[in-house]
């Protein structure tokens, strides 16, 4: 399936770029980060948040294929 | 989550004193209206390994930020018997000095306003995705996380 | 009690949207602030036997009343980190909708001025000799009580 | 000894004045309250507390011959 990954913030930095879509195979937000850890090494060590449709969720939530979202620490006000 | 539909909350640059101002001026012909209570975010020009920060650029997951927002706005008028609320939030850049968030509340009694307005700005920082670089004056920049 | 002069707080009649926002404004060069809360008085028009409030006219016993504003001022800054405030209040006629009374405090954080505020409106409140008369629109009128 | 009594809101609206100054030969202010009660009759049935010298006093406190107050219930902000 395709889905599309937005990326803010200090996560923006080590993936270089804002959005992108690729192609998974996998089930949970588990195995999409196995991937993007992969993909982005840097990742790894960096504090964040997943979040599916605009709502956070559970590193072993079911990706249901729309949109998805890396968010950093939270630094609002 | 009702029916409403959610607002921008978000406004490009500082938010003005004059802003404020004329905030509060619109509220002079809400005559039930006995307290209000204004909540503002200054960016702060602290000073980390010797480098002063001149501004925060922020950034957010707009969408969600935005449905957030809405979703705060909803549960504080369910829990506070409340006349009327504002939130603006800027995006962009904000010099130290400047205002950043601007949270309204009012209600015909003082008591729950207080209560009010610090649940909703707590509730902005633990819950709404924004995202704030701090630049210092050299150009280099770190993160800023709530806290 | 400090050795510091006693302001006056008071301003005859109401006090403007722009003078709070004048305020807000130059609070900007103080860059070592984060938050700041305000609280605002405003007369509410309100019905009592089918007459409606139009204005509250206020009087003080001045010297005692500067100097319990002074007292919950130092008070104030005894038990709350913060770094400025401000408290002004109105004497004479201030009509429906006007704003009678503002209070603004300044911190670095944001969690210390909503203690602040509410202690010193609840001071004000309970601390200081102001006598209210609610004129209503026929020009009788009731003195109000803080509850 | 002469004193000063200040009035206001609802209690200079019964005493018909702002300030007057008494001649006044007692010692507490219950006593100094006996004889306003006297002279403004009207004064029984309202609420009010004693100031001596800008502090709130009990009733039973000593008249030291300053600037006394009678202060209705507040009503600032």
């Amino acid at each position: 399936m395709t889905i599309t990954i937005k990326y803010f913030g200090l996560i923006a930095e080590v993936t270089k770029q804002n959005e992108e879509t690729i192609d998974f195979s996998g089930q949970s937000a588990t195995e999409l980060l196995e991937y993007l850890f992969l993909k982005y090494p840097d990742l790894k060590n960096k504090d964040f948040q997943v979040a599916q449709n605009q709502e956070l969720v559970a590193n072993d939530a079911i990706i249901t294929g729309q949109e998805l979202a890396l968010l950093p620490p939270f630094a609002g006000g | 989550m009702s029916d409403k539909k959610i607002k921008n909350v978000f406004k490009q640059g500082a938010i003005s004193s004059e802003f404020i101002g004329e905030s509060i001026a619109k509220h002079q012909t809400k005559t039930s209206i006995g307290a209000h209570n204004i909540f503002l975010g200054q960016v702060r020009a602290d000073i980390m390994d010797g480098k002063t920060v001149s501004a925060i650029e922020y950034t957010a997951y707009e969408d969600m930020a935005n449905a957030k927002f809405h979703d705060i706005r909803e549960a504080t008028f369910e829990k506070f018997e409340l006349t009327c609320m504002h939130i603006y939030h800027s995006l962009g850049t904000v010099k130290a000095g400047e205002i950043c968030l601007f949270v309204f509340v009012s209600s015909p009694r003082r008591k729950v306003v207080f209560k009010a307005l610090e649940y909703i700005v707590e509730e902005i920082k633990a819950q709404v995705p924004v995202f704030g670089k701090e630049i210092f004056e050299d150009d280099t920049h770190q993160w800023k996380v709530n806290n």
